[in-house]
């Protein structure tokens, strides 16, 4: 339990994850899904982010001339969330036109009700 | 690291995770979006606290910024605006 | 490890940045046609490298590392390259070829004109994500190419426009998405109990933490995620419910790529991860492989109880990829080298002959107007006898009749069963069995149905569709591919058996 | 062609080929009525759906279910900020202290993401093209994507749109566009240099062009800036960048030298290909991002 408390980052962000990856999962409303998708993102950033992170370290931007191992933190992480928010800004820019294509066929964003009516469709 | 930092940071989190929560109870889309939009702001004030200043100012660019107009573009294709209740 | 290069060993890194640029440079070409031509152009001439590569690495025996930039391994990126890796490379420039040159009219017909050369982009990032998901070293650049080639599958198929296109590909999208996240968190805690991201070093990290038993429960977790994550993106057994949806609403040609070769990649992303980063012993002893066998055993058998319930021909071929999916991950599952020498065939196998069979089907659905009940497709081969023929073929390899490649594969799962002893032995050779007799339940009754002529319009229905040179090429051309794969397989076993060797010995 | 014929005599005609069609007939109709089954079994879910408090206790326990393993994981793992932890090893510590003398940017991150692991960001650029031509395809209307309905909601906020309704909040926008713009410019322009980079400043850019976009209407927007530019402008930038990257890849890999000069550090002309890649991914994001809008809004540019 002091683990928990200690690695409060890590602990928060596998929360979110899990509260991100079930309302993927889960929700039927196709934005509230997307929002989900984002939710469980950017924990995921969190966790790297945190695993980057050593106390009394600064910024990895070059301060006052020092040139020091152990005078910043680990760059590694930064640079992997970086790339990972530019997927997750691109992959949730294609679900939402994805969704705005789906309600203008069928006027819904319920993603059980659509499947319906496309089932409803076929088999006509 | 002082105790009021590591405290301020434990808020920020409870926040974060509150409003994960929230948006994934309210049934109005539009609370949705910008409790969302709130999240995304939190995020970015936890990543100066982690001493990473290029995460914080793109998820502030992106994810308050950008993910939040296109969110709001679509409910407003979508008719969702104006506190409509999902269908 | 200091190689001396010379420009043959380029040649990984030439057809990524070749694909990519391609993919880049389409939007200028406004029409569809020359884009296409381009297209063809650029699969054909990485796969003549690709041959020329793997002719070179396997006489040479050597498999060797290259520098994505100036800095060497556990600073910079890397490409990995050996005989395993280029002769994938090679299926991956035969089946993209041959599916396109096939299916290229279905691509015309359907895609409005304006929008005809963003499909070819499309391809092209397909294709350049797929030679970056074989080569590289390295695994963050792995999820960056997965989800390049979850964004480019994903339009190529909703590129036809219809609604039901749009519902299949957001329920695919869902479940990409979900794949790609789950693989993500495990790349990251990976990352905090390792502190490495290229595959060597990884490898060394985890030989380590095995030894010791340190972080034993979150190592466990952390293959499960991104096996379980490959494993959503695949199609794997009970993921499996965005497939026929997806693929029953989009163009054959679409559906041929995606089954063919995107889920392809990302098996091939799971079997370097087993080879490259865990090793199959490590699976074993986290009982992961056990799982892995579990679910592959269940997926042979529902995949497909699902088609032989199934009277539309695209959703019965997608169903039965779900099936094969099954056969991979059983033989990964095995949890030895005879089993993923099996696994690796399957993927050869199955790429050839599913592809092959997507274009036929398009064929006989386009001869049928568009129809794809197994009621209307009757007749369908004597109006086109060369797509007959190849889905012929197609549907026998699949059952496992000798002389075809899917027969081959199903030998190699039976030899690589024989060394297991007791409950996996009766397990794979019973779901073996099954497997074959549903799949002839389902295969040959569509065989007969295309080679039976309807009774009421005897005269309508045996008009030959005209069909295009191309479209024959393509199909000939598949045909052969199969039967070299059943009959000439002794040196693709050899390279492939050479490959797993040397990624063994590099430790 | 009695249904009771024994198994023999079906095999026999069936070799002979002049039943075929009854037995095909036969097995499709059987097939077609056992369809309907999976169809029902898919409804329970939905029933299931339907039943919501049942589901979300459901919903809410396979979650709690999933964390309490992942929190399990986490007891395991390194100490938060743990300076012993073995994320901090070599390959960082190159990062930091070869870094300004390898790249050239003191931007320890930038360095990283633009040079010593280009490739990944390589393939993040193409992500974005890749989501924005296939947002392209999707909303761009063709004749397969345009109804009457939605013709007439646009024309309903053009005219909105040219009212002096919002004359306060236009006015602001025109003003505050151009100093968004300039900052995503300095942002970008300084990656190497300061926090930020391609990414973000390319996305403050966007921003502005939105805002601007916003203010003035998108016909006055199309004036300078329509589908053409966009996609040429992108192009241009990733061919760029495709350009400078193989040039590094295959001198690197080949051990050919000649290096591109790193110049001072700390001055805005310096470290090597790190500020042009910085110009390509900024202006790649700004088009997309604005690309985004304009298609979400009008689908078109």
């Amino acid at each position: 339990m002091s683990h928990l408390l200690t690695n409060y980052y890590e602990a928060a962000s596998v929360i979110l994850f899990g509260i991100g990856f079930m309302n993927l999962l889960l929700q039927n409303n196709l934005i509230k899904k997307f929002i989900g998708l984002n939710i469980m993102d950017t924990a995921t950033y969190l966790f790297l982010a945190a695993k980057g992170y050593v106390f009394g370290r600064v910024a990895p931007i070059l301060t006052n001339g020092i040139i020091d191992k152990d005078y910043y933190i680990n760059p590694i992480p930064a640079g992997l969330v970086l790339t990972g928010i530019v997927v997750s800004v691109s992959v949730t820019a294609f679900s939402l036109a994805l969704v705005l294509r789906l309600y203008k066929h069928y006027n819904s964003l319920n993603m059980d009700e659509i499947l319906r009516m496309m089932r409803e469709e076929e088999g006509e | 690291m002082s105790d009021f930092s590591i405290m301020i940071q434990m808020i920020l989190v409870v926040f974060l995770i509150a409003s994960a929560i929230g948006v994934s109870v309210t049934r109005n889309l539009f609370m949705a979006v910008i409790v969302f939009m709130g999240y995304s702001s939190i995020m970015a004030i936890v990543w100066l606290f982690l001493e990473s200043p290029d995460l914080a100012i793109t998820e502030a660019a992106v994810g308050a910024g950008i993910d939040t107009v296109l969110f709001f573009l679509t409910l407003k294709k979508v008719h969702a605006l104006k506190g409509t209740r999902e269908g | 490890m200091e190689h001396h290069l010379n420009l043959v060993h380029n040649i990984p890194f030439f057809s990524i940045f070749f694909a990519m640029f391609c993919g880049i440079i389409t939007p200028l070409i406004k029409n569809g046609r020359t884009a296409r031509r381009l297209h063809g152009f650029m699969v054909l001439l990485i796969g003549a490298l690709s041959v020329v590569l793997l002719v070179n690495v396997t006489q040479n025996g050597e498999a060797y590392t290259f520098m994505m930039g100036h800095f060497p391994a556990p600073w910079g990126n890397e490409l990995r390259v050996g005989p395993l890796e280029a002769l994938l490379a090679v299926l991956v420039s035969v089946v993209m070829f041959l599916t396109i040159t096939g299916g290229s009219d279905i691509i015309f017909k359907e895609i409005v004109p304006e929008k005809q050369n963003l499909y070819f982009i499309m391809l092209n990032a397909t294709f350049g994500a797929m030679l970056a998901m074989t080569y590289t070293n390295d695994i963050f650049t792995g999820y960056v190419f997965i989800e390049i080639l979850t964004i480019a599958s994903c339009t190529l198929i909703l590129a036809k426009g219809t609604k039901q296109a749009i519902v299949g590909t957001t329920h695919y999208l869902v479940f990409g998405c979900m794949g790609s996240g789950l693989f993500l968190l495990g790349v990251c805690i990976l990352y905090g109990i390792t502190g490495q991201l290229l595959f060597p070093q990884i490898k060394e990290g985890v030989a380590a933490l095995m030894a010791t038993g340190n972080y034993h429960f979150a190592l466990m977790i952390v293959v499960s995620l991104m096996f379980v994550g490959l494993g959503i993106k695949s199609a794997l057994f009970p993921f499996h419910s965005a497939l026929p949806t997806a693929y029953g609403s989009t163009m054959t040609t679409s559906s041929g790529i995606l089954s063919g070769l995107v889920l392809k990649a990302y098996i091939i992303l799971a079997i370097k991860l087993t080879f490259e980063v865990f090793t199959v012993q490590t699976l074993v002893e986290l009982k992961i492989a056990d799982v892995m066998f579990v679910l592959g055993v269940f997926g042979m058998v529902m995949g497909s109880v699902y088609a032989v319930r199934e009277s539309r021909m695209k959703r019965m071929l997608a169903y039965s990829s779900v099936a094969q999916i099954g056969y991979i991950f059983m033989g990964i599952g095995l949890g030895s080298v005879a089993g993923m020498l099996a696994a690796c065939f399957h993927v050869f196998a199955h790429a050839v002959t599913k592809s092959m069979l997507f274009v036929c089907c398009g064929a006989f659905i386009e001869d049928a107007n568009g129809k794809e009940q197994l009621e209307n497709l009757k007749g369908a081969a004597h109006r086109n006898p060369l797509a007959g023929i190849a889905f012929t073929v197609g549907a026998l390899s699949m059952i496992g009749v000798p002389l075809f490649a899917g027969f081959i594969s199903k030998l190699y799962f039976a030899t690589a069963a024989l060394e297991m002893t007791g409950l996996r032995l009766v397990l794979v050779l019973a779901a073996l069995a099954i497997s074959m007799i549903l799949n002839a339940m389902y295969f040959l009754p569509s065989v007969i149905a295309i080679w039976t002529r309807p009774k009421e319009d005897g005269e309508g229905a045996s008009k030959r569709a005209q069909t295009s040179p191309t479209f024959a090429l393509a199909m000939v051309l598949f045909i052969v591919v199969n039967l070299v794969l059943g009959i000439g397989y002794r040196p693709i076993i050899d390279v492939m058996k050479q490959g797993i060797e040397l990624i063994q010995m590099t430790l | 062609m009695s249904e009771n014929k024994s198994f023999w005599q079906r095999l026999k005609s069936w070799i002979d080929g002049d039943e075929i069609l009854i037995d095909a007939d036969k097995y499709i109709s059987t097939r077609e009525r056992k369809e309907r089954v999976p169809m029902e079994k898919a409804v329970t879910m939905e029933r299931l759906r339907s039943n919501s408090t049942l589901y979300r206790v459901l919903c809410v326990a396979i979650t709690v279910v999933f964390i309490a393993v992942m929190l399990r994981v986490v007891v395991d793992l390194p100490m938060f900020g743990d300076p012993g932890s073995i994320t901090n090893n070599e390959v960082g510590q190159r990062y930091l202290e070869q870094g300004i003398e390898e790249t050239g940017a003191i931007n320890f991150v930038a360095g990283m993401i633009l040079d010593y692991r280009a490739f990944d960001t390589f393939g993040e650029s193409n992500v974005l093209f890749m989501a924005v031509i296939a947002v392209l395809m999707l909303l761009q209307r063709d004749k397969k994507n345009i109804s009457a309905a939605e013709d007439q909601e646009m024309a309903e906020d053009e005219v909105f749109d040219s009212q002096d309704s919002k004359l306060i909040l236009k006015k602001g926008a025109k003003c505050l566009a151009p100093v968004v713009i300039l900052y995503g410019i300095y942002v970008v322009l300084n990656g190497h240099l300061s926090p930020g980079g391609g990414f973000s400043g390319g996305s403050i850019i966007g921003a502005g062009l939105i805002l601007y976009s916003a203010a003035n209407g998108q016909k006055k927007m199309q004036t300078f800036f329509t589908i053409k530019t966009l996609t040429r402008i992108s192009v241009a930038c990733l061919l760029t960048y495709c350009g400078c990257k193989s040039y590094s890849f295959f001198t690197g890999a080949n051990h050919v030298g000649w290096e591109i000069p790193k110049g001072t550090p700390g001055a805005i002309l310096s470290s090597g290909f790190i500020l042009p890649l910085n110009i390509c991914v900024g202006l790649v994001v700004a088009c997309t991002m604005y690309g985004f809008y304009a298609l979400f809004t009008k689908g078109e540019v």
